[in-house]
């Protein structure tokens, strides 16, 4: 393997450090300056609650008031899977898993943690109604599920196509378009739930969500880790 | 749509439709490209005629015809006013003669379609730089001009051609720099800028602005005198007589380069009018220009190169027409609009004699005419009567605009150095001109000249020969119906009369 | 249906390429094409509508989830918005029908069309957003497609312009944030319009001004924080580098021109309007004598992208003062910005044909191009006569009224630098337009290397948008009102 | 509400931010190191959160401002998206040049490089 120095020369650091000492000493000054009477927009946050059709401010903010941001930062997501996936395009078989052998003990233990991992998403998902919690939460156990199953060594079910790991990769960000689109028929605005229907809406959004963003999570790490016998090959290589 | 905004529509339209088709048609299809270039050029002539004819009636009368479309605050503006439709004329018209003199001299030429294509683009800018209304118009057009000149300058793609365009460049852009900020400043202290005879600006400017109106006066008139060559700024011209005969007899003689007197005559006399003598400017204009006639005249005499010797003769020649915008008097104005299109029909014959005698006997120097009259008799006989001309042999066309231009310098009371500088010059062109009619006519010629033109053939390709003639025809029925009412002499006058009521 | 459509307008606008980009990457290769040009051909009535709609009311605003601002998103929809919109459009359009021959390659380029669709509705998004946050995420949005979108063809040289560009983008985004984090602590709003009112030059306020100025100047690659850009900009894939010059970098600039035109003047930072118009003339110097020492024709184009967002900056300066010359400025600038991205598109459209022709875009080795392939060498050159700020084309009219405006304040050093920038233009254009008109094979062994003729709809999208930049300059009437329609106070002066 | 040293929960939040931030700043500029770098990009942006946090506590009354935390929790996704983007494109870079570094070629020519 290559080593590289760990730092730049002495110069570049002795000025970084000024400029960033420098920096922050402003920044600091002006972080002491902030008001502090000001309320923001919390007591607004708070007036209209009852309508959200959520209990929980936070998600309220996130998939109500702010769904619109929700929303793009799923395309994020989404965009930044496409990116990790055209990086690989050249190089295919990266999906394969990246253990070659499945470590009995490993495996053992990873089929008895990722159902109870499935459980513990679905109810994060839940309480984000009136709780820390949430699609994204629940997600990223679902996430972390498949990367502990991808690392004991189980690959890719055969019937889970392509197209098929696009649709799930896509399908939260979709399906939650759709809904925004959807409630524009009812005659309102992009993305303002009709009323009464917006705690089923927010629930069915979040749901299709958290599974998205778990397979996104997992495809991310698939996507961009080498599998073990390319990385022994490049390591070869460059000995 | 009257027809004299169709009309002016599509003199300048046209030649731009031209190009586009010239472009689109390609470089295989001659014959296509040809008969469409021809067909618009004629458009374009019957066009300007059309323009001059609506001056014509309304001279004196109502308003000029005019249409225009609006940007930021000034807009662009077309109008078919006297001034404007005398350089109109000469280059529409000259456009159809030159266009089958080039479709004669390009024929073995190769990228014929960027040549015709720029070369209509650079005829349409010389005609909306003629029927600009306004100075935001004008000076679009004129840097139009400016940039579809290069790749003519630089066809051949030679490093000579390139160096030429180089050259060329290294005036016209900073030149087109002086001249925005000078348009712009103007019509940010004066409001929109339009043009009018007897000037268009308030005469109360002279008097709050003076610093400023002189500051602009000296950035309009380098942006322009790079294009009339005043001195010092007229050392592209001769550099880029590497373009090919056309380019050197339509734009170096007549489209680009009257573009620049032109558009002194425009801001001189239709722009600044009354302030220009207020502010004392235009005595400086005079002397300079006095200074590039005799410059000009006593560089031409070294040149054993044909072409460049022409060139300085049109550096000298172009300044009788600002000499004569600058001295002011109605008669002296007159000389100098008259000269604009006597001089055009004079020297686009010379030009297209250079390129014919170049294509036809490979002579490109003064030196290698000898005897070349035996030869090319019908070509160097053109040839003889634009420079008998140029001298100011009555009655050929040249004689008529010298004798306003001193008449007019008497009325200015400038009279002594005028005369002085036109005498001087018309001995200088006789000196350099009847060298060379004297090789052509009277030294003996090389022996496969002796014969004169090889029997079975005219001298020459006639797509150049009879476009030569016509010039020097047109040059010679211009001096001799000077007098007549639709003369550009006597128009000139009448135009003179109406730029300075004062 | 039509008055659905008119209701929803700033709202259809986004919605039209964000539907279409995960569609384009579900539905794959051979429907990803089609997706992308149904979607561009969508959104030219729909841009062109929400303009008319900006002209007749004086400006639109859409309250996404019925909330209205500040506790929901609003999308807004001025002049300034609707001008950039329609640039967004047209060499969205151009760059789509280009690309569609371009990306020959259907396996091997499939992730373009999602990730293109994408980076075109974030472009909406973030031209329509009435929300710091808000913002804040479409900048992300637009930032990881440019990304990806850079590393695309996967050659080291990509990725590695690629990386450099996405941690400048990131460390950008973070100043943002922080400067829209302390906004909401001084102001409490993130919304523009609330903010607008509360906005007051304290401590606070100053530094999240500043540190938002500081994120947006390095994705917008102002001097001297440029250094992602050459490498990022020439090594994309040519219809990429076309989107990222002529649209991706005016993305921070417009919340740049949001912030210290629109929410406060200049004048909230002392200095500031001064410092950027100094780093914007560096900017367009160094730039331009950069592009004229390259060696490869789309290093040349894109260190003329780094002169180019110079003159954007002199904005600031010039319309401090206010009044009639922050009038003209105004348009001059906006209209710098239109003008530049549909030429520079159209340059770096060219620099593209050239590449997949001859295998190679070294200046030396294009001798004659004008003979071989005349369109792509016309395009170059009428795109290079909006660079110079010649007429008749839409720089000339950017120009004509910075100069305009800088004698207007009296502040004719910003005059001066205009005309030198126009000057040193066209010392880099002339120097590749030249070796066009001149002999073929300056350099021997490439010049007979020809791969034969590129589909003639990525030389004839290249002309047009050449041709179009053109056009600004002589029909730019109807665009020049509509950068004044419900403009800022600073700038709504006696204008033209 | 809590002071320490004089400071409120917000000042230290927010001075705690501060510092992280430009800790991630001086990272990304010193290490040479694409994986560095990211790293140093992810602490400084979780001093930008810690700030937000911060913000979000001077609300009176025991509950926090929900606005930042909802800004705290895009940001996070964001984050997420770009961290992951990021480290495969340096690991791209790994693959194509050998070195995870901005300047491979810098590191060849000054011989910087021990293979070990």
């Amino acid at each position: 393997m290559p080593r590289v120095t760990p730092m730049s020369p002495a110069p570049v650091r002795i000025a970084a450090a000024a400029i960033c000492g420098g920096f922050g000493v402003l920044l600091a000054r002006a972080l002491l300056a902030l008001p502090e009477d000001e309320a923001g927009l919390a007591p607004l946050i708070e007036t209209n609650l009852e309508a959200s059709g959520v209990k929980h401010p936070i998600t309220a903010v996130l998939l109500n008031f702010r769904g619109y941001d929700t929303m793009l930062e799923i395309a994020v997501l989404v965009l930044a899977t496409i990116g990790v996936l055209s990086l690989t395009v050249a190089r295919p078989g990266t999906w394969a898993p990246v253990a070659e052998q499945a470590d009995p003990v490993l495996s053992a233990l990873a089929r008895f943690l990722a159902p109870i991992m499935l459980v513990v998403a679905g109810y994060l998902l839940w309480a984000g109604e009136h709780a820390p919690g949430g699609a994204f939460q629940a997600g990223s156990v679902i996430g972390a599920a498949g990367v502990l199953l991808s690392l004991s060594g189980y690959a890719r079910p055969v019937w889970v196509t392509r197209f098929a790991l696009r649709a799930v990769i896509a399908g939260g960000f979709v399906a939650f378009l759709g809904v925004a689109i959807g409630v524009m028929s009812a005659g309102g605005a992009l993305l303002e739930y009709p009323a009464g229907s917006a705690k089923t809406l927010i629930v069915l959004v979040e749901t299709l969500l958290t599974i998205s963003i778990g397979a996104i999570l997992v495809s991310l790490f698939i996507a961009s880790a080498s599998p073990a016998e390319e990385l022994r090959r490049r390591m070869e290589e460059n000995r | 749509m009257s027809w004299e905004l169709t009309a002016l529509l599509v003199a300048v339209g046209t030649p731009f439709a031209v190009a586009a088709a010239v472009f689109a048609i390609g470089e295989r299809r001659h014959t296509l490209r040809g008969a469409t270039n021809l067909a618009g050029a004629a458009l374009t002539a019957g066009a300007v005629v059309a323009c001059a004819v609506s001056a014509w009636q309304r001279f004196g009368g109502g308003p000029f015809a005019e249409g225009s479309i609006a940007l930021l605050d000034i807009g662009f503006g077309l109008r078919a006013d006297p001034l404007g439709v005398v350089f109109a004329v000469v280059a529409g018209v000259l456009w159809l003669v030159t266009t089958v003199y080039a479709i004669g001299y390009m024929s073995h030429a190769s990228d014929r379609a960027r040549f015709f294509g720029f070369f209509s683009i650079c005829v349409g800018s010389a005609i909306g730089i003629a029927l600009s209304a306004n100075l935001l118009t004008f000076f679009v057009f004129y840097e139009t001009l400016t940039l579809a000149t290069y790749p003519l300058v630089a066809h051949s793609g030679t490093p000579a051609a390139l160096r030429g365009g180089r050259t060329y460049l290294t005036y016209a852009l900073p030149a087109g720099a002086a001249l925005a900020v000078g348009v712009i400043w103007l019509n940010l202290i004066a409001g929109p800028v339009e043009f009018a005879a007897g000037g268009s600006l308030d005469p109360a400017l002279a008097s709050t602005h003076p610093g400023s109106l002189i500051v602009i006066f000296a950035l309009l008139m380098f942006g322009l005198g790079v294009k009339a060559a005043l001195f010092p700024v007229h050392g592209w011209l001769p550099a880029a007589m590497v373009a090919p005969a056309p380019v050197s007899s339509l734009l170096h003689a007549v489209a680009v380069v009257k573009a620049g007197v032109f558009g002194i005559a425009r801001v001189v006399l239709e722009v600044y009018g009354p302030i220009a003598h207020e502010l004392d400017l235009t005595p400086y204009l005079a002397a300079l220009a006095g200074f590039t006639i005799i410059y000009g005249s006593v560089r031409a005499l070294a040149q054993d190169d044909f072409k460049k010797r022409l060139a300085f003769s049109t550096i000298a020649q172009l300044s009788y027409i600002t000499l004569g915008v600058a001295l002011a008097s109605p008669i002296a104005i007159a000389g100098g609009i008259a000269h604009l299109a006597h001089h055009a029909a004079m020297k686009i014959t010379m030009f297209f004699t250079a390129g014919a005698v170049a294509e036809e006997v490979k002579a490109y120097r003064v030196s290698e005419f000898d005897g070349l009259g035996r030869r090319m008799p019908l070509t160097m006989g053109a040839f003889s009567l634009a420079a008998l001309g140029i001298v100011g042999v009555p009655p050929i066309a040249g004689f008529a605009s010298k004798w306003f231009l001193g008449i007019g310098a008497l009325d200015a009371g400038e009279g002594a150095w005028v005369i002085a500088v036109l005498g001087v010059s018309s001995v200088l062109n006789a000196a350099y001109f009847f060298p060379i009619m004297h090789r052509a006519w009277f030294r003996a010629p090389k022996a496969e000249w002796a014969a004169g033109p090889p029997p079975g053939s005219a001298e020459g390709d006639l797509r150049m020969v009879v476009p030569i003639l016509v010039t020097a025809l047109i040059g010679l029925v211009l001096g001799i119906a000077a007098g007549a009412d639709v003369s550009p002499a006597s128009w000139a006058l009448r135009i003179g009369m109406t730029e300075v009521p004062w | 249906m039509a008055e659905w459509v008119t209701t929803h307008l700033p709202a259809l606008v986004i919605l039209v390429p964000l539907t279409a980009a995960p569609l384009a990457f579900l539905l794959g290769g051979t429907l990803a094409r089609p997706i992308a040009l149904l979607s561009a051909l969508l959104s030219q009535p729909l841009a062109l509508a929400l303009a008319f709609t900006v002209s007749a009311e004086g400006g639109v605003r859409y309250e996404i989830g019925g909330w209205g601002g500040p506790l929901g998103i609003d999308l807004v929809a001025d002049g300034l918005a609707a001008t950039l919109i329609l640039v967004a459009t047209v060499v969205g359009l151009g760059v789509t029908v280009y690309a569609w021959g371009y990306f020959a390659d259907r396996e091997r380029y499939r992730y373009f069309w999602p990730l293109w669709l994408f980076l075109w509705a974030s472009l909406y998004a973030l031209f329509l957003s009435g929300d710091l946050f808000n913002l804040y995420v479409c900048l992300e949005l637009v930032s990881m497609a440019a990304v990806a979108l850079v590393g695309l063809s996967l050659r080291r040289d990509a990725l590695l312009a690629a990386m450099r560009y996405m941690l400048a983008a990131i460390l950008g985004s973070l100043f943002y944030l922080l400067g829209v984090a302390l906004v909401y602590a001084a102001f409490g709003s993130i919304d523009i319009a609330t903010v607008r009112e509360a906005v007051r030059a304290d401590v606070t306020g100053q530094a999240a001004f500043a540190l938002m100025t500081v994120g947006l100047m390095l994705k917008t690659a102002l001097f001297p924080l440029h250094f992602w850009l050459p490498p990022a900009h020439s090594n994309a894939p040519s219809p990429v580098s076309a989107v990222l010059s002529a649209l991706v970098v005016k993305g921070s600039f417009y919340i740049l021109v949001r912030m210290w035109v629109d929410v406060a003047d200049p004048s909230f930072v002392p200095g500031s309007a001064a410092l950027l118009g100094v780093l914007g003339a560096s900017a367009i110097v160094w730039g331009s004598v950069q592009a004229m020492r390259q060696e490869r024709l789309k290093m040349l184009v894109a260190y003329s992208t780094v002169a180019q967002i110079g003159y954007l900056f002199l904005l600031f300066p010039l319309v401090a003062g206010g009044g009639a010359a922050a009038a003209d400025a105004w348009v001059g600038g906006m209209f710098h910005a239109a003008s530049h991205a549909l030429a520079k598109a159209a340059m770096f459209l060219a620099a593209g044909t050239v590449l997949a022709r001859f295998g190679h875009d070294r200046i030396a080795g294009l001798g004659g191009l004008s003979r071989r392939a005349p369109v792509t060498a016309m395009a170059f050159a009428l795109a290079g006569v909006t660079m110079m700020g010649l007429p008749p084309s839409g720089g000339f009219v950017a120009k004509w009224q910075m100069i305009r405006a800088a004698l207007e304040s009296g502040a004719w050093w910003w005059a001066v630098v205009v005309v030198a920038g126009g000057l040193l233009a066209a010392v880099y254009i002339f120097r590749v337009v030249a070796l066009f008109l001149g002999r073929e094979g300056a350099e021997g062994e490439d010049a007979d290397v020809d791969a034969g003729r590129s589909p003639a709809t990525m030389e004839w999208a290249t002309l047009a948008l050449a041709l179009a930049a053109l056009a600004l300059g002589v029909l730019g009437q109807p665009l020049v009102e509509l950068i004044g329609v419900g403009a800022p106070a600073l700038v709504a002066g006696v204008g033209p | 509400m809590t002071t320490f040293a004089g400071l409120s929960q917000t000042d230290l939040y927010a001075l705690a931010g501060a510092a992280l931030f430009v800790i991630g700043l001086y990272g990304l500029i010193t290490r040479p190191h694409l994986l560095h770098k990211v790293l140093a990009l992810n602490i400084s942006s979780g001093g930008v959160f810690l700030v937000l946090v911060g913000i979000a506590r001077r609300v009176p009354g025991p509950v926090p401002d929900p606005l930042p935390h909802a800004m705290v929790l895009t940001g996070i996704v964001v984050t997420v998206s770009s961290t992951a983007f990021a480290l495969a494109l340096a690991k791209s870079i790994y693959t194509e040049t050998g070195h995870a570094v901005l300047e491979p070629d810098d590191l060849e020519e000054t011989g910087e490089v021990s293979r070990g």
